[in-house]
């Protein structure tokens, strides 16, 4: 062993918790705010838009399923980019961010699947179908609620950083997975019709709501995680402090 | 033996949730059949009971092994197994009970669930959640055998599965079998469920007592 | 109350650790098992705990009035290990052994006066698993008083104490003792109590008997 | 079978009442943990940095 | 490391039999599927290579957690991951060969018997032997990455499972599509076959890397 | 060879546990290190084993030619738990551990030898599971001396030891002293050892830097 020093960061003495929570404070506001204005707008565009005249009103949840699932893909990113940081700079901060964006990833992640049911039960006939896309997309699920777990089985937040993070990075295999799926097997659904190379192929009527929707999930997502990494900061202060109140005691000594 | 049952329950659901955890396992062990299977979904229907049947098996087995072995490890199965027999006894009910409560409950709430992925129809979904209500407290308490037997042994884990699976078995099948009747018409529902039922009634009652057996034998 | 042991034998395996040990405890008396390594401490207490069957010989344990009172209802026994979760607060750990304990023999402190007396006040409320060694072995010890039991087994009881809290100890079982309780210990280490017996045992162990040659 | 005017209204529903939890969750956790501090505070635990700094706390 | 090996193999050998155990719930899963499908004997011999590769998945998944955790409740861990970097992967690489040998090897030889209990054809039986000879090390490598972030747990057991399970399907994929291809015509066994094999190189490699990195990081 | 810590810092969660702790040994002399329950000794050892890192300040081994070695090669260290497997015998156990560790600074005892060298002749083909706690920590210390390696990084090694162990242990690491060894050792108790340099943990802990507070 011939260094022993964790490498510091420039961001390490930047951004300490009581400077994280003071800016955070100061952004959420307007984040929460132009997440509920493109939330209205996407709602009113989507509502405004017209049928289509293969899939009629159904094709109304394209707006809340397609942006749910992008979302889902990206909050695993924003996770994964995250757990690059825990390894790399060790950075507390990004170990936060990595656990809190597991339940509003799931959450997401349950919605595409939700709403992709019920799309699918007038669409295809049935709730669900074992296909490649759907599958990747439950699977994705799944790893979410088992990160929970694993986050939930330790009692301390430090130690589970740094393997979660190994564990977070060897599940990004997933990601891919879900997003070529269909271009890899034939199945049921849609391929790719927004995010392609040679650019969109659906109707502008359609893509702007789409697009705006996504806006709003985007921001929404953004303010409940910086929400929630607020809370975690608070959770850990709180356990630092009942541990210290455990030395402090050990240090009192018996009783006189 | 209330304080009992609340400290084991509180333990299963603050560590990391051995609720969650067991219906977590389930969900991935289902939906992992598919990916074998293929995406047939008349054969997933058809095979839909007995992979639940086996998923809820396996989530309620793994795990059991930490039911006295955790004690022992810190100490607290020394006071337990000093009581008098009959309070031991019902130590060991009731530590059996809230493993039933922590692990196998949650697998009966989730089963329909997972019945509607493996297009199962609503008849075969609530034969499967019944025979599971009566089966898998069987299993906690057959288990609780093993456990107590893992207890001597050095490293009981595996072990306890090894001699309790042989003893599952029936429970699996009567429990199968029941849910099959259930949606096959010529094949009445009752025989099985009620074999399965008195199945769990004879192991609520052997697996406490025998398990208290092994445990005042092993102590050392 | 009384506890006498006579003519105890203990085996492990195919050896005989102890033989012929005898001895008898009023209420106020502490008794000292000491002992090399091996020697079979821990499996005398466990004997006399009940844990293990003896080889032969009886311990028993009399009431004032003579009449013979079941060990497991009127002893605690304190092992190597301290019989806490991790998981759980030491609040919620004491709390469950007080009423677990609580059957029979009489009171015992609250919760939060058995944390005070071991000098942990504030710790209540913090899971078992944050404390240090030193910490846990003291909460462990603060079970024996949430529930009051005339006989205390005490196996090693000071194992990762520091000196001050080896003076706490040596306290709470001479509170213990002047209520006209009694108390049996293993240990390694000089315990600062006064008015004890001692038994030492040998660490010579013989063979099971040439008569009847042991099976297991 | 229910009307295609039923599965959209469901899908926006739910889509609302998850995202409506999630919120909730959150603030209610945010909610908790203040209180745990207030109380720790109230006990006279003390990060040992000096002073509490306020944000958020 | 020959003595890691050897030390490793010892212990799974003695204390309990892993070995055995995999081999039993084998057993008992692929025997329960028939009281599923009913006695046909056709459909049987089709889904049996699935069977059998999902009882050989779960099988392995059994005991996994114990990997590391059981060296780190001795003690012997620290000394495991006081090594330098490349040691420490050759290690885990090691270690989850031992237990693949222990655990893996035996449902591989395992598999004939009950792919005669299944109907399958000889051509079958072995296609699956082979997929399997080379998917379940794959599954023991990645393994090692949910026991070595298991070791941080107070209690792993299930979570491993749970974590891993998600990761194990790309194999169990292509190790059933392999072992179907090798019985129905105009597919080629190849294809699906080299795929397996690359996942399971693939997988020998990043399993020791990222389970060495998980255990560096959990070390406190 | 010399082992030098200079201005080593180390953190439990939010609380820094010790500072500005710096030393230097050279062959033939050892360190104890003491303090009360939870002041960080066994945190320091895992520190400088490089199990792990340290907040700031650097631990340096180096040969006798200057050259920077590294410690995991060059030293035992051995915890509050044995690193024994229950199940295997006490010679599997040691013969494990002698391959294991004998990679390059020199050779050991035999494992024979080594239980020899603990006094405890004959157990060698006993499960480890079997002994008792003070024979179980002798067997780990046997560990120490199947494999040579210059810097012993002990963790209250004398846990559950007897009197005539503890003398034992004092002959063993005298020996390795002797023969040009260096040894730290974190304890409650004497250990019989002289010429020695002691570091005392105070068991006060300061919350962590006060510019940059700590995240976790
Ligand atoms: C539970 C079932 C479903 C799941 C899990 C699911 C999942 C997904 C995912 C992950 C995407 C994003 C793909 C990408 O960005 O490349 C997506 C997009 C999409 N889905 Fe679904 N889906 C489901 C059902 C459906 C159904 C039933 C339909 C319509 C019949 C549908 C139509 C679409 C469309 C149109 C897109 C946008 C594709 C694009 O423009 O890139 N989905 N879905
Ligand atoms: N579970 C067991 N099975 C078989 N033999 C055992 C067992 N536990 C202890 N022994 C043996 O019994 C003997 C006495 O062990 P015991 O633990 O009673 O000693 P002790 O006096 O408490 O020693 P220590 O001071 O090391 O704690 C030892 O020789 C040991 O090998
Ligand atoms: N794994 C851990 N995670 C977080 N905090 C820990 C951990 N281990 C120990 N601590 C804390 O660090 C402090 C120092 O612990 P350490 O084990 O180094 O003390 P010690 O001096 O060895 O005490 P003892 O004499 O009781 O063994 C304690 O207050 C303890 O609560
Ligand atoms: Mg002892
Ligand atoms: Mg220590």
């Amino acid at each position: 062993m011939s260094d022993t020093t964790a490498s510091q960061g420039w961001f390490t003495s930047l951004a300490n918790p009581t400077r994280f929570l003071a800016l955070s404070g100061r952004i959420l506001p307007y984040l929460a705010t132009a997440a509920v204005v493109s939330l209205l707008v996407g709602l009113y565009m989507s509502f405004a838009a017209p049928e289509d005249y293969q899939q009629g009103i159904t094709v109304r949840i394209m707006f809340i399923h397609v942006p749910a699932a992008w979302l889902a893909m990206m909050c695993y990113s924003v996770m994964a980019i995250a757990s690059i940081g825990t390894l790399v700079w060790r950075h507390p901060l990004a170990d936060v961010a990595a656990k809190t964006a597991l339940p509003i990833g799931a959450a997401f992640t349950f919605l595409s699947l939700l709403t992709g049911s019920l799309w699918g039960r007038p669409m295809w006939g049935t709730w669900w179908v074992w296909d490649a896309r759907l599958t990747s997309v439950f699977v994705l699920f799944l790893m979410y609620l088992g990160l929970m777990a694993l986050h939930r089985a330790m009692d301390d937040p430090a130690r589970a950083a740094r393997p979660a993070a190994v564990l977070t990075l060897v599940g990004f295999i997933n990601i891919p997975i879900i997003k070529f799926s269909v271009d890899w097997w034939n199945t049921l659904h849609q391929p790719a019709s927004v995010m392609r190379l040679d650019g969109p192929t659906i109707h502008p009527s359609m893509l702007y709501p789409l697009l705006v929707m996504a806006v709003a999930y985007t921001l929404i997502f953004f303010t409940l995680h910086l929400m929630a990494m607020r809370n975690e900061i608070l959770r850990r202060r709180v356990q630092a402090m009942r541990r210290q109140a455990a030395q402090a005691i050990g240090a009192g000594g018996a009783r006189p | 033996m209330m304080a009992l049952l609340k400290r084991d329950l509180a333990i299963a659901t603050r560590s990391g949730g051995a609720a969650m955890l067991g219906v977590l396992f389930f969900l991935a062990v289902v939906a992992v059949i598919p990916f074998g299977i293929g995406p047939d979904l008349n054969l997933l229907a058809r095979i839909g009971p007995a992979i639940l049947w086996i998923g809820a098996l396996l989530a309620s087995l793994l795990g059991l092994d930490r039911l006295f072995q955790a004690d022992r490890e810190d100490g607290s199965l020394d006071m337990l197994v000093m009581q008098d027999w009959f309070s031991l006894v019902l130590t060991v009910f009731v530590k059996s009970l809230a493993h039933w409560l922590a692990t196998g409950l949650p697998l009966v709430l989730a089963a329909p669930l997972l019945g509607l992925l493996m297009n199962m129809s609503a008849t075969a979904t609530g034969a499967v959640m019944l025979t599971l209500l009566v089966g898998t407290p069987a299993i906690s308490f057959i288990g609780a055998v093993g456990a107590a037997v893992a207890v001597v042994l050095p490293r009981g884990g595996l072990l306890v599965s090894i001699l309790i699976l042989p003893l599952a078995i029936p429970i699996l099948i009567f429990g199968v079998s029941a849910s099959y009747a259930a949606v096959t018409d010529p094949d009445p529902f009752l025989p099985p469920f009620m074999i399965l039922s008195a199945i769990a009634l004879f192991f609520a009652a052997l697996g406490p007592v025998a398990a208290a057996a092994a445990l005042k034998g092993a102590a050392d | 109350m009384q506890a006498i042991a006579t003519k105890l034998k203990g085996r492990r395996g195919d050896s005989v650790l102890f033989e012929d040990v005898g001895f008898s405890l009023s209420r106020g008396q502490a008794l000292v098992i000491t002992g090399p390594n091996g020697s079979g401490k821990s499996t005398l207490l466990r004997l006399l705990a009940g844990l293990l069957a003896a080889d032969s010989g009886r311990f028993l344990l009399t009431g004032d009035d003579g009449a013979v009172l079941p060990v497991p209802d009127f002893a605690h026994y304190l092992g190597h290990r301290n019989a806490m979760k991790r998981e759980l607060r030491v609040a919620e750990n004491l709390a469950f052994w007080k009423s677990f304990h609580a059957s029979d023999s009489g009171e015992g402190l609250s919760v939060d006066a058995a944390i005070d007396a071991v000098g942990l006040t504030g710790v209540a409320h913090l899971p078992f698993g944050y404390l240090s060694a030193g910490q846990q072995r003291r909460i462990a010890l603060a079970r024996l008083l949430v529930a009051a039991r005339p006989l205390w087994l005490l196996d090693e009881p000071t194992a990762a104490l520091d000196k001050r809290s080896d003076q706490l100890f040596a306290d709470l079982v001479g509170d213990h003792l002047k209520k006209g309780g009694l108390a049996i210990a293993a240990t390694h280490q000089p315990l600062g109590l006064h008015n004890i017996q001692s038994l030492e045992l040998s660490g010579v162990h013989r063979a099971a008997s040439s008569s009847g040659e042991s099976w297991t | 079978m229910m009307s295609h005017e039923a599965f959209v209204f469901v899908s926006y529903a739910s889509t609302a009442v998850t995202l409506a939890g999630l919120l909730i969750g959150i603030l209610l956790d945010g909610r908790a943990r203040r209180a745990e501090l207030a109380e720790l505070e109230a006990q006279g635990v003390r990060r040992r940095s000096g002073p509490a700094r306020g944000a958020g706390s």
